[in-house]
């Protein structure tokens, strides 16, 4: 279990090969690596805020989770915050398991908690100025789709 | 004395970070009570609770969450990470 | 949309980062990597058979699907045949989307198909003899789940 | 004249990968009812059409599929890939 709150950028291959190395007994890896995305064409970059300490906290908490719950060999949480330039990764996720299905769901759960519980706030960066990225409704509906009942 | 910490607009709002109080409120949300009576700028930040979240020592909080023996308490919007 | 049937092994953080790179728009990339497991600490190795020409062909047509129905900005799959060491990688997928979830929802699907649509045959060596890896109900199952109302 | 592949446990009871056939078999069935009377290891291979699938021409396909125009039929277990 690893986790990584960075500024610098990081090289997701060799990330996942460090990674696949270093698990024992799994027969299935996943991966997640989001991009900062020019949706309009329009960006110049991003600036990711986070609260150091709850971030490396609150990461730690899912990954206790997310390897209890799914029975993991492994879980890697990579996160950067300040200045991102498009096309940059902004974070990484990866998870190893026995089978696939372990693998894909744990990978999602973190990917669902990074973005709605995890401290860090994004603003995009325009010609015309900066503004801080709305949370959507969607990224808290996905966690009840992990509520146990 | 408890550390009060903003994020995100929240910070932009007020114009600090961190700043370090002598305060008397039982919960969060008396604490915001307080702050919302001390400048404009507080009273910006805090009109809409519903665009606010919550942590008490590093751990995401509801605002009735009590503040007796809390260190940190910090205040920001919805989270935007992943 | 990339496809290769292959006997030697491949570096799975190679093929990440130059997947990525190739990638336009995308703002979420998913990884699949299948890795010989030794279950039971007795395997030797895996031998793979497979269908030439159908396998390309059956591939290129679930990549289709996949690429149609999530909207993807890009989709590879590497998958091996021949003889196979325990740690080895065995197969990878790759999908890119602008958003998590149709990365996500891509990849599973791919692997979905491949385990059992796909023409490939495993079959593990032991010190006891070699044994023809049986399909699993759950496989056939899962399959369900991509059907379109 | 067609194509008949065998492929993993299939190709090993029949002792070959690949022959080629003159047949009258109209569909899938009846080509594996002419071979499961030629010789036993076809008996043994053909004995549980449940554990087996066919390709025509390298698509998956039914039993029944006709043969009519056909190059390629090609028989094996349920697939294990991934």
């Amino acid at each position: 279990m690893h986790v990584s709150v960075q500024a610098e950028p990081f090289d997701a291959g060799a990330e996942l090969n460090r990674f696949t190395a270093q698990v024992a007994g799994a027969g299935a890896v996943v991966t997640f690596t989001g991009i900062v995305r020019d949706t309009a064409g329009v960006l110049s970059g991003m600036e990711i805020e986070h609260y150091p300490g709850m971030t490396e906290r609150a990461i730690r908490a899912m990954q206790n989770e997310a390897t209890a719950r799914w029975a993991l060999c492994g879980c890697l949480v990579i996160h950067r915050y300040g200045a991102l330039r498009v096309g940059e990764p902004i974070m990484m996720v990866a998870t190893a398991a026995p089978h696939r299905a372990a693998a894909f769901e744990a990978a999602e759960f973190l990917m669902d908690y990074l973005k709605s519980r995890a401290p860090f706030w994004k603003k995009e960066q325009a010609a015309g100025g900066s503004d801080w990225v709305a949370a959507q409704d969607a990224d808290e509906t996905a966690l009840c789709r992990w509520q146990k009942d | 004395m408890i550390d009060v910490l903003y994020f995100a607009w929240v910070r932009e709002r007020i114009g600090l970070p961190k700043e370090r109080l002598e305060t008397s409120a039982v919960t969060v949300r008396d604490l915001i009570a307080e702050l919302r009576t001390r400048e404009e700028r507080y009273e910006l930040a805090f009109s809409d609770l519903r665009s606010l979240r919550v942590a008490v020592d590093q751990e995401l909080a509801d605002f009735d969450a009590p503040l007796a023996g809390v260190q940190e308490v910090a205040f920001f919007p919805p989270m935007t990470g992943g």
